[in-house]
Order: structure tokens, then C-alpha cells, then sequence
């Protein structure tokens, strides 16, 4: 290994910001905690760019040994940190987009009294995100995994004086400890047969076994596992239910872990441990399953919402889907393109919609909006791209990892026409409802004049110096990730053009199908039609969203009407949350009032208690005439004792 | 044969069952504190027949000529009477008596059956005073200090116990 | 060479014997000295009429107290006040048999020590037996059943008690110049001279442990200054006033034998015990002078300083008040107690050095 | 030659004593007495296992009885006159305030 690359720098100094934020922040000015913040997290940032500039110039995978912390027999787990092509996209998105949300969150926090709040958590989590991505190990791994968890509930409930913004925290995270519980189960499975989390050596050990041999079962049980702790953290069916609710979280929050990182922990998860899923089928095809499932049911309920945050968590919920679809096909390198790619545009599009909601004083009704490309015109300009963008037409990043995926989905050697089906028709879905919120938005004539200025999310955003009346620009200091991000949305897709990316990823995924394929000429012509297919199903998309909610704005609500029943169910989310709390919540509540409360507590526990007491009482009651308060009756009970202690030890034989 | 050393034994010895007796026997503490005393003397003497001379000297100073003195002397301060028998305990009676004779017999039982019949050397082991001060200020220093220091507190309690209250009726003055 | 065990009793019934009777006589003499000297520092004649300057006193003394009805109070707790003046004047004299009068004689090759007894602990012998001693005075208070002497007998017995400390402690200076408990070891350790002419006592490195012992002695032998016990003025005669007779008399010799034994001690442990000021011994060995003269010598330096002593003593009764009581406590307890313990650690630290 | 077990039966038929005294006594300086009987009884065996051992330490622990004796007396009767001093007597058995 060369010269060392001290990674441990690259989580350390977020929580370095963090504690300091977190424990000095209170009492100092806002100027000192923006510094901190975001110097902390910039350092890292830089570091993570030194690093990729050094890349080449390392051995891979550079391993980086930083503390002792299990020592148990032959099992061992270190804190320990890992690097490889994987965890360096990875890293470079978390650092770059973290670092750019940060500098939004100055200007949209400013007003919050709970600003130092907002930066300690927000570096916290970037701690925990860099060590969940640069973990050598499962263990460490799962740190950062729970770490990302408890910051995401401590910044989905941050205004925590309001209820749903608490309840939704809680929602969140006990979802999500559903998941990790198989993650977890899937881990103890792995020390049981291969004796160590460590990346290399259960990589080492899976090797060999071939999907055919016996301990494929194995394999498939921990990959469907692996697979149920990544539905939690990257809310998939039937886990995805807390994404929606999280986006009580103040809108950059949103961005940066409900869409850019935190999410496609998950997927990074099972890219990581993609050794494992090859080698079973099984769970290849469950996480295909799921992620093409999650992507059209997502995609179909972002039609119907109006709160401009509802519908790009659900466009999320559906684009994790679709990287669990290319990881599923087993095009890894694919996933964790339109991961990098979706980063981007989806991070894009949160802060936009932060602008937007920003500049309409509030409000998060696209109903209420309309006509604002005029007042906004940077926000329009950049969401617009970053529309194009996630709806896959060229040149957009979104339109070259989306393509890639729905072609693996097509031809690799996992997938099949059904994937690519309703991968396809899901695009026109997306592009759809994106457009649709892009129009609803900005074009029109704005509704948003009677907007109450004092609202709930009013009052939750603090936003008193403006808001009521005109829309307005946000300031600079918003705009500048705005653009950045959106250049790189436009320019953010061309790496993987030819497949650079994958052969750049090819060390960790294995030279699969993947480049051959591509390779092929035949293939290719077909690769190109299926190309024009999704460009031309995104431009369908473009003009039906056009033409029900700009020209004919009357008929969306003619259409509702028509299939009032369908669309109601689809308001609703199809009633899933009903039907959770009916199947999981109310049972579970009533067992423990009745049984473990009424019962195990009150009849059992606490009865044993008081017996006890008073058992002890009675006796004492009886035994404290003893105490006599007479010298010699004291004298009288040692003499006796002792005569017994001395019998007791001649008879044992103590001489 | 008889030794000499045997002899001197049982003669103290039976002094000190002698006081040891009488002081259970007599009613009046004086009289049982005086036999306490021959009791000591006794032992004095059985010390310096185990060649604890030192030892013997320190008993008859300490026990004898200071303790007993401070007995004599609250005795006489507090003008104590011929105690009178009251039924105060009959646990002392019903479980006392009966244990304790019960444990001396045991405890009497095991050293005469288990103690082998080696004699002790009259005077093997000479207490030179030399040699126990050695003793006392080098491996045995840090019981030693601490001892003074329980001595101190005591001396202060003492002094804190028996100073005359301000409201108490007077007593001797000490 | 070591004498054959019948010689050896022998010598000691011879010596204790002799021992006794000398004691006796001069319990009975220091009576009349005492007296004489008395009454010429009051300007009286003292006893004149018993034989020249009165020396057939004491004689007449014992003959009256020998004759005298001896009367028992009905009130007494009898064999306590019995008891009582026997404990005094038993342990008043046991303790000189443990005392050495001077060098050992040769007579026949057969070493013969003037002294009863050499136990090698013969300080603390002394020390426990007039330990003891306080309950001759204690009991006898107790015993007679009469306020006057109760206070008496608790007066002794504190004081005894507190004053013992300070003896014990004044003693100990001593003990670690010579480093035993044997009192011929230590007269022997102040043989010879400082520079040639002062001679080697431990009165010179030892003044304030003789200071402190001095005090505690007097105390110890309830003699004026601390004469509480028998304080004529606050209490009838203390302790012995219900007694007479030859009871009384055996007090009256235990008080005496008492100092002489006090004295003793101070001149075996300060004043060197039966060596001479002068190095004439040593001076008479070279010119062969006869070996009774050799013998006895030490023996009369010795009486000579016990008479010094007792004269002091008699001396100090003639001039000195009372103290109160509570001054002695305070006395004692406060400023002779701690005088010893700083004299102890001085002494200490000089010899560690 | 004495025996050792002798000098420990003495010493236990003293301590014996003491125990006895403890229970039959009313007085309770007489108590205390039987206290220091106790001690007495138990130093004997100490010097006793000293001399048989050819141990010294033995000799020392009894120094050390000795003072705690010494405290223990002080102490005691000191408190001993105080009780008298409230309560007018020595009688232990009137002396029993102290119970629930």
C-alpha cells in the first residue's frame, strides 16, 4: 500500500463540526456556526477530491486500519475503512452534494432558531454517511447505517414542536428498524458460515461457491435479508411508507438524505455485496422484483399528489426502484450510475422545490403556485433541467443512466422484456408527473396571492422578514448550489458514455455481461432502438402533462371524476398506511395494553414485587421483638449464634 | 516426672480459674474487680513462664496498674452497690448459658482431641523487648500508628462522654 | 564462676534479710530526719527528749503504734480495710529487691551481687509494682466507707494514674541512652567521665527527663506539693483517716519506703548510681587498698545520694504550699506530659543522629 | 512440660468466663469486666501459639489488645458514667430504651 491517504479524516472532521456545533453552538453567532459547518464538511470534501486525484497512484482496494474494537476468538471486526472505485463514486457524490446542501441550508436556515441544531445534525450525518460508505467491514458498516438512521430522525423531526413532524421521525425510524433487523439477522448469518465481516475476506470465502453448489440457500437467505434491511433504509415495497411522511424535515434535508445519500445507502448495501447476490439467484430476482414494482407504484401515486415535496419523494421511491432494478438484472455499475446521476437532479430538484416553497412564502401546494417562472426565473430555469433531466431526455444525466438500466433490464443475462416493460412505462410516468409539476408550478397564473403568509409550514420556516405578497428570488447563496447541481445534471450523465463508467467500476463488479454486450454491434442497433423508445415515451410524457395542465387545464379534473374510484385509491396512496395500521399497529398496540401491560407488568412483575414487601414486612414485624433492647439478651443470641457457628465448623471439619 | 514448669503452671493457673470464678461469683463489683486483677497477675505470671517477660511487665503495668485502676476508680465515682438479680433477659438464660457452655465444651473438646501433647518450652521464646520493638515499628508499624490513632480518638470521646453536661446535676469533677 | 543453687538462696535469704532491716531502720530514721529537719527550718527543736537529739524516737514510734488498740470502725467494708494498708506496704517494699546497691563482691571466686534480684526488666518491674501500690491507697479510701477518705482514695488513684504516664515517659530518655531495662546495665552505662572531669550521669543529657520525673515522683509518693490524698486542710487525713495503729503505721512506712525507693531509682537512673563523682575507685584498685574499703565504698556514694535525695525531699515538704487540685491535673496533664514527650522525641532524634 | 493444649484450655475456660459473666451479670461495669476477661483469656492463647511456634508476633498482637483494651475501657467508662448520670443506675436491665 502507498503513502496513506488518511481516509479517517474524511468522516472525522464532519464530527468534529458536529460536536462543536452541537455542544458550543447554541451560545455562538450564526456567522460562527456557518463557518464551522461548512468548513468542517468542506475540508472533507476537499480531501475526498485529493483522494480521487491520488486514485490512480493507489493499489486497490486501499485498506486503512484506524482502531482496535472486537477482539472475540477467531472473529474479529476493526474500525477500519475501505476504499475501492465503489466507495470512491460514492464518496465523491455524499462529500460534493453534502457540502453544496450545506451551503443551500445557510440561506434557507438562516431565520430557524434552531440553526446550530440544523448544521451539528446535518454534519453528524455526514459523519455517519461517510463511515457507512467507507466501512471495510459489515460491522462498521452498520454503524454508519444506524447512524444515518438516528440523524434522519433527528432531521425529519426537527421542528419537533410539531406533531407530525415528530410522529413522521418516529414513523421513519422504527420503519426502518424492520430493515435493519433482517440486515442484521443477514450479518449474524455471515459470522455463522464465514466467520468475518470483513469486505475482502467474506468476498474471498463467497468466491468459490457457485449458484449451483448447496450452500447457494444460504446465500439466497442472507441476500433476500440484505435485501429487506436495504428496503428500509431506501424505501422500498413494502418499507417505502416512511419516505413520503419524512418530508416534514425542512426541504434541504430532504434533499440531501431523502433523496441524494441516505436512501441509496441501500443500494450502495447491495452493490457492495454484490459477490454475494450473483451467486443467488433468487435474491437477484426478489430485488428485481421489488425495485420494478416500487419504481411503477411510486410513480403511480406521484401522479396524484399536490404538495410539490410529496411528489418528488414519491419520483425518488420510484427512481430507488429503479436502481434496485439494474442491481437486480445485475447491472451494479448501472445502479450506481443512475445513483450518482439521480443524486444530482433529485438533490436538483429538492432545493428547487426548497426555492420555490422559499419564495411562495411556505406554501407547499402546487395548487396554490402557478405562473411563478416569472418571479423565480434561476429556480425555474434549473428545476426545468434538472426535469429534463430525470426524465430522461438526452443529453441529461438522468436520460443516459435511466437508459442503461432499462437496457440491462432488457439484455442481461438476469433480466427480461418484463423489467424493461414496465420499466419503460414507468418513464412515461415520471416524465409525466415531472412535467406536470413543472407546469402546475411555474406556468399558468399564480393562485398563491390570497396564501395566507402566516401558515403552518409559515410559522415552521420562521420566514417573517418576507413571504406575504410578491413571489421573490431566493438569495445568492441558494442559487449557487442551484446551478452547480444542475451543471452537473446536464454534463453529469456523459461519463457514461460508452460505458466508461462501467469499465471505471469494472474492478469491483467483475467484468459482467455488462461490457461484452455493449460490445456486440448487433446489440448495439438494438441498444440504440431501445434508446429512441424511452426518448420518445419521456417526450410522450412531456406533451400529455403539456396538454392536460397548460393548454386544457380543465380536464385532469374531468379525468378524476371519470375514474373517481381508481383515482381516490391513488390519492390515498392506495390506502397503504390504513392498511398497515390496521394489520401491524393497532394489533400490536392492543397486545401490549392487554398482555405485556394489564398483564405480564401489572399481574405478574408488579404483584411478585409487592408480595415480596409485604412478606418481608409481616416477618420483620414478627422477628424485630428480638431487639429487646436488653444487653444481655443480645449477649444471649451471639453466645448461642457463635456456639452454632463453632459446631457448624468442628462438624465440617475446620480445626 | 513433675517439672517445676508444670508446677508454676498450675499454680497460676488455679489462681486464675480462682479470680476468674469469684469474679462471676461476687455481687459486689469491687470484689470482682479485684479478683479480675489476681486474674491478670496470673497471667503475668503464666506470660513469664512462656518467657514473654516483656509481655508480663506490660500486663501488670497496663492491664493491672491502669485499666483496673480506671474500674476502681468509676467503682468508687459511682458509689456502685451490691448489684440486685433482676429478671431482666430470659433469652440470656434460655439460649445464653446453654451456648456458651455448649461452644466452650466443643471449642475444649477439639483441642484437647486435636492439639497434639508437644510441650511448650518454658521460656523458648524470649519476648526481648529489643526484638518485639523491632517487630512493632517495622512489619507491624501500620497497625501500630493506626492503633494510636483509635487510642487518640478514644482518649477525645472519652473526654466528650464524661465532661459534665451544663444542665446535669454535678458530678466529680475530672 | 556462678554459685551452686543452695549458696545461691542462701545469699539471698542472707541479703534480703539485710536488705529488709536496713530499709526498715531507715524508713524509721528518715521519719526523724524529717522531723529534725522540719522543725529547724520552722525554728523549732524537732524531737529532742528520746535519747541525744532524739534518736531513740522512731523506736518509741514503733512501740506505741505496736501497743496501740488497733480499731476497726463498725462501718468499714472489713476485709478490704484490711486488706488495704498490707497491699501498700507489700508492694511499697518489693520493689527494692530489685535494686542494686553496688559492684558485685568477690568473696571466694563466688561473685555475690548487691542486689536481692538481677532480672534483666528490673525497671519495669519497679514500674508495675508501684502501679500496683495505688490500690493500697484507693482501697483503703474506698474501704473505710467515709467521705473524707473516698475523696482521698479517688484523689490518689487519679492522680496516680495521670502521673505515671509522665514517669513512665521521663524513664524512657534514660532507656535509650543505655538501651536496657536492667538497672546494673544502666548504672554500669554511666561509669567513667565527659571530657576527662564531669562524670558520665545522665543528669547532664537527661535534665528535663530528671526534671519530669522529679514531679512525677512526687506526685507518685503523695508527698508535698501533691500531697492531696492526706490534704489535712480539705480532708481530715485523706484516705487513712479512719485508720490506726499499726495500720496506720504500715501506710506511714509504705509513704516512706516509697520515697526511698523513688530515690533510688532517680540515683540509679541520673546520678549514676553507686559510682563516685570522683575516680578514687578506680585509684584505690591500683594502691591495693583493703577489699572490704574496695566493697563498700560504692555502697556508701549510693546512700550518700539517696540522702541527698530524701533530704531534698524533706526540704521541699518544708517549703512548698499545696497545689489545688485541678492545678495538679492540670499540671500534670498539660505541661509535664508533654515536657516528657518532647524530651523523649529530643533524646530520640539525638541518638538517631 | 506443659502441653500447649493446656495453656488453650485455660485461656478457654477464661474466655468461658467472660462469656458468663456477660450473661449472668446486671452490673454493667461488671460486664465490662467480663469484657476484659475475654481479652485476657485470649491474649494467653496468643503468647501460648507464640511460644509454640516460635512465632514473636504472637507477643505483639497481644500489644495490640492491650491498647485496644485500653480504648475500649476508656470509651466504655466513660459512657458507662454518662448512662449513669441520666439514669441513675447500672443495672443493664434497666437500661433497655433502646428497641422498636
Amino acid at each position: 500500500m502507498t503513502s496513506s491517504l488518511n481516509l479517517w479524516l474524511i468522516p472525522v472532521l464532519p464530527l468534529a463540526g458536529a460536536a462543536i456545533n452541537g455542544f458550543l453552538g447554541k451560545k455562538s453567532s450564526r456567522t460562527a456556526v456557518t463557518t464551522v459547518g461548512l468548513v468542517f464538511s468542506g475540508i472533507a470534501f476537499a480531501w475526498a477530491l485529493s483522494v480521487a486525484l491520488r486514485f490512480s497512484s493507489v493499489d486497490l482496494p486501499y485498506q486503512e486500519f484506524v482502531a482496535h474494537w472486537i477482539r472475540s476468538g477467531a472473529f474479529s471486526a476493526d474500525f477500519a475503512l475501505y476504499l475501492d472505485q465503489l466507495s470512491l463514486v460514492m464518496l465523491l457524490v455524499v462529500t460534493g452534494v453534502g457540502f453544496l446542501i450545506h451551503i443551500y441550508s445557510v440561506g434557507y436556515m438562516w431565520d430557524d432558531p434552531g440553526y446550530y441544531r440544523f448544521f451539528a445534525y446535518l454534519n453528524l450525518f455526514m459523519f455517519f454517511m461517510l463511515t457507512l460508505i467507507l466501512a471495510n467491514n459489515y460491522l462498521v458498516m452498520f454503524i454508519g447505517w444506524e447512524g444515518v438512521g438516528l440523524a434522519s430522525y433527528l432531521l425529519i423531526g426537527f421542528w419537533f414542536t410539531k406533531d407530525s413532524a415528530a410522529s413522521a421521525g418516529k414513523k421513519a425510524f422504527i420503519v426502518n428498524r424492520i430493515g435493519d433487523f433482517g440486515f442484521l439477522i443477514a450479518l449474524f448469518l455471515i459470522i455463522q458460515h464465514f466467520g468475518s465481516l470483513n469486505f475482502t475476506q467474506v468476498i474471498a470465502q463467497v468466491q468459490p461457491i457457485s449458484p449451483e453448489t448447496g450452500s447457494a440457500g444460504l446465500l439466497t437467505a442472507i441476500g433476500i435479508l440484505l435485501m429487506m434491511g436495504a428496503c428500509g433504509k431506501s424505501a422500498q415495497i413494502p418499507l417505502y411508507v416512511w419516505l413520503p411522511d419524512a418530508m416534514e424535515g425542512p426541504t434541504p434535508v430532504s434533499a440531501l438524505i431523502h433523496a441524494a445519500t441516505m436512501v441509496t445507502a441501500g443500494v450502495y448495501m447491495v452493490a457492495r455485496s454484490h459477490v454475494i447476490f450473483e451467486r443467488a439467484p433468487m435474491a437477484l430476482m426478489v430485488v428485481a422484483v421489488i425495485g420494478t414494482l416500487t419504481a411503477f407504484f411510486a410513480a403511480t401515486i406521484g401522479i396524484a399528489q399536490t404538495d410539490i415535496k410529496k411528489v418528488l419523494a414519491y419520483s425518488t421511491v420510484s427512481q430507488l426502484g429503479y436502481m434496485f432494478m439494474a442491481c437486480g438484472v445485475g447491472a451494479f455499475s448501472a445502479g450506481i450510475f443512475h445513483l450518482m446521476t439521480h443524486a444530482f437532479f433529485k438533490g436538483l430538484l429538492f432545493l428547487a422545490a426548497g426555492s420555490v416553497i422559499h419564495a411562495v412564502g411556505g406554501e407547499q401546494d402546487m395548487r396554490k403556485m402557478g405562473g411563478l417562472r416569472s418571479y423565480v426565473p434561476w429556480t425555474f430555469l434549473t428545476m426545468g433541467i434538472a426535469t429534463l433531466a430525470i426524465a430522461g431526455i438526452p443529453p441529461f444525466a438522468g436520460f443516459w443512466s435511466k437508459d442503461e438500466i432499462l437496457w440491462q433490464a432488457y439484455s442481461s443475462d438476469h433480466g427480461s422484456w418484463v423489467f424493461w416493460l414496465i420499466g419503460i412505462i414507468t418513464a412515461f410516468i415520471t416524465s409525466f408527473y415531472m412535467f406536470r409539476l413543472l407546469f402546475m408550478t411555474f406556468f399558468g397564473d399564480y393562485h398563491g396571492a390570497q396564501v395566507d403568509p402566516h401558515g403552518q409550514a409559515h410559522a415552521a420556516h420562521g420566514h417573517d422578514d418576507h413571504g406575504h405578497g410578491e413571489p421573490h428570488e431566493s438569495p445568492i447563496v441558494m442559487l449557487v448550489p442551484l446551478m452547480i447541481l444542475a451543471f452537473l445534471s446536464v454534463v453529469g450523465g456523459l461519463v457514461g458514455i460508452g460505458n466508461r463508467f462501467e469499465h471505471f467500476l469494472a474492478p469491483v463488479f467483475g467484468s459482467g455481461a455488462v461490457s461484452e454486450v455493449a460490445g456486440e454491434t448487433a446489440s448495439r442497433v438494438t441498444e440504440y432502438v431501445f434508446m429512441g423508445i424511452s426518448v420518445a415515451v419521456a417526450l410522450l410524457g412531456l406533451m400529455l402533462a403539456h396538454v392536460l395542465y397548460v393548454s386544457k387545464p380543465y380536464l385532469p379534473q374531468r379525468i378524476a371524476d371519470s375514474l373517481n374510484g381508481f383515482y381516490t385509491a391513488v390519492l390515498h396512496k392506495y390506502y397503504v398506511d390504513e392498511f398497515y395500521a390496521k394489520l401491524f399497529v393497532k394489533p400490536l398496540i392492543q397486545g401490549s395494553t392487554t398482555i405485556l401491560w394489564q398483564g405480564v407488568d401489572r399481574k405478574i412483575i408488579d404483584d411478585t414485587v409487592n408480595n415480596a414487601a409485604d412478606g418481608a414486612r409481616h416477618v420483620s414485624d414478627e422477628v424485630r421483638h428480638m431487639q429487646s433492647g436488653n444487653l444481655r439478651s443480645y449477649a444471649g443470641w451471639i453466645a448461642a449464634g457463635s456456639a452454632l457457628v463453632i459446631a457448624y465448623m468442628i462438624w465440617m471439619g475446620v480445626r | 516426672m513433675v517439672s517445676v514448669h508444670l508446677i508454676l503452671f498450675l499454680a497460676f493457673g488455679a489462681v486464675c480459674v480462682a479470680g476468674a470464678v469469684n469474679l462471676l461469683a461476687q455481687t459486689h463489683p469491687i470484689n470482682s474487680a479485684l479478683s479480675l486483677i489476681a486474674v491478670m497477675a496470673a497471667l503475668a505470671g503464666e506470660y513469664l513462664l512462656l518467657g514473654a517477660e516483656f509481655v508480663a511487665a506490660v500486663q501488670v503495668i497496663v492491664y493491672a496498674g491502669a485499666i483496673m485502676v480506671l474500674f476502681v476508680f468509676t467503682i468508687m465515682l459511682l458509689n456502685a452497690g451490691v448489684e440486685e438479680r433482676t429478671k431482666g433477659s430470659r433469652v440470656a438464660v434460655l439460649f445464653g448459658i446453654p451456648g456458651m457452655l455448649l461452644g466452650s465444651i466443643l471449642v475444649g473438646w477439639v483441642v484437647l482431641r486435636h492439639s497434639g501433647t508437644e510441650a511448650v518450652v518454658a521460656g523458648a521464646l524470649p519476648g526481648d523487648p529489643k526484638v518485639i520493638g523491632q517487630l512493632l515499628f517495622h512489619e507491624f508499624l501500620l497497625p501500630f500508628e493506626i492503633t494510636s490513632v483509635l487510642i487518640l480518638i478514644a482518649i477525645m470521646g472519652a473526654v466528650v462522654l464524661a465532661s459534665k453536661p451544663a444542665t446535669s446535676p454535678a458530678g466529680k469533677v475530672e | 564462676m556462678a554459685l551452686p543453687i543452695w549458696l545461691f538462696i542462701l545469699a539471698s535469704v542472707i541479703k534480703s534479710a539485710i536488705v529488709l532491716f536496713v530499709l526498715l531502720t531507715a524508713v524509721a530514721y528518715t521519719v526523724w530526719l524529717e522531723r529534725k529537719v522540719v522543725g529547724h527550718m520552722q525554728n523549732r527543736w524537732g524531737p529532742t527528749r528520746v535519747g541525744p537529739f532524739g534518736l531513740l524516737q522512731p523506736a518509741a514510734d514503733g512501740i506505741k503504734f505496736l501497743f496501740k488498740e488497733d480499731l476497726t470502725p463498725p462501718h468499714v467494708y472489713k476485709p478490704l480495710f484490711i486488706a488495704a494498708p498490707l497491699i501498700a506496704v507489700v508492694f511499697a517494699l518489693t520493689s527494692i529487691s530489685v535494686i542494686p546497691f553496688g559492684n558485685d563482691v568477690i568473696i571466694r571466686g563466688y561473685r555475690i551481687p548487691f542486689q536481692i534480684t538481677d532480672v534483666n526488666t528490673g525497671l519495669l518491674l519497679i514500674l508495675g509494682v508501684t502501679s500496683i501500690g495505688v490500690y493500697g491507697v484507693a482501697l483503703a479510701g474506698w474501704s473505710s466507707n467515709n467521705k473524707y477518705s473516698l475523696l482521698g482514695g479517688l484523689r490518689a488513684s487519679a492522680q496516680m494514674v495521670s502521673y505515671e504516664i509522665s514517669l513512665g515517659l521521663s524513664l524512657v530518655g534514660v532507656l535509650i541512652l543505655s538501651g536496657s531495662f536492667s538497672l546494673r546495665d544502666i548504672v554500669n552505662a554511666q561509669g567513667g567521665y565527659f571530657w576527662g572531669f564531669i562524670p558520665r550521669w545522665n543528669i547532664f543529657p537527661q535534665f528535663i527527663g530528671f526534671f519530669c520525673y522529679l514531679m512525677a515522683a512526687y506526685a507518685e509518693t503523695n508527698r508535698i506539693p501533691f500531697d492531696l490524698p492526706e490534704a489535712e486542710t480539705e480532708l481530715v487525713a485523706g484516705y487513712h483517716t479512719e485508720y490506726s495503729a499499726m495500720k496506720f503505721a504500715m501506710f506511714f512506712m509504705a509513704e516512706y519506703a516509697n520515697m526511698i525507693t523513688v530515690a533510688c531509682v532517680a540515683t540509679l537512673l541520673f546520678f549514676g548510681g553507686w559510682h563516685s563523682p570522683f575516680g578514687e575507685q578506680a585509684w584505690l584498685h591500683a594502691h591495693g587498698a583493703p577489699g572490704l574499703l574496695v566493697a563498700l565504698l560504692p555502697v556508701f556514694w549510693f546512700a550518700a545520694k539517696i540522702f541527698v535525695f530524701l533530704f531534698l525531699y524533706i526540704w521541699v515538704r518544708g517549703t512548698l504550699p499545696r497545689f489545688r487540685y485541678d492545678q495538679l491535673m492540670a499540671f500534670g496533664w498539660k505541661f509535664l506530659l508533654p515536657l516528657a514527650l518532647v524530651n523523649l522525641i529530643a533524646t530520640a532524634i539525638a541518638i538517631a543522629w | 512440660m506443659v502441653p500447649l493444649s493446656y495453656y488453650l484450655v485455660l485461656s478457654g475456660f477464661l474466655f468461658a468466663c467472660g462469656v458468663a459473666g456477660f450473661l449472668i451479670k446486671r452490673n454493667i461495669i461488671t460486664i465490662f469486666m467480663s469484657i476484659e476477661l475475654m481479652l485476657n483469656g485470649v491474649n494467653l492463647s496468643f503468647v501460648a501459639f507464640a511460644a509454640h511456634w516460635h512465632v514473636l508476633a504472637g507477643q505483639v498482637f497481644v500489644f495490640f489488645v492491650m491498647v485496644v483494651a485500653a480504648a475500649e475501657a476508656a470509651v466504655g467508662l466513660a459512657i458507662i458514667i454518662a448512662v449513669y448520670r441520666t439514669r441513675e443506675t447500672l443495672n443493664v436491665d434497666q437500661v433497655n430504651l433502646l428497641k422498636l
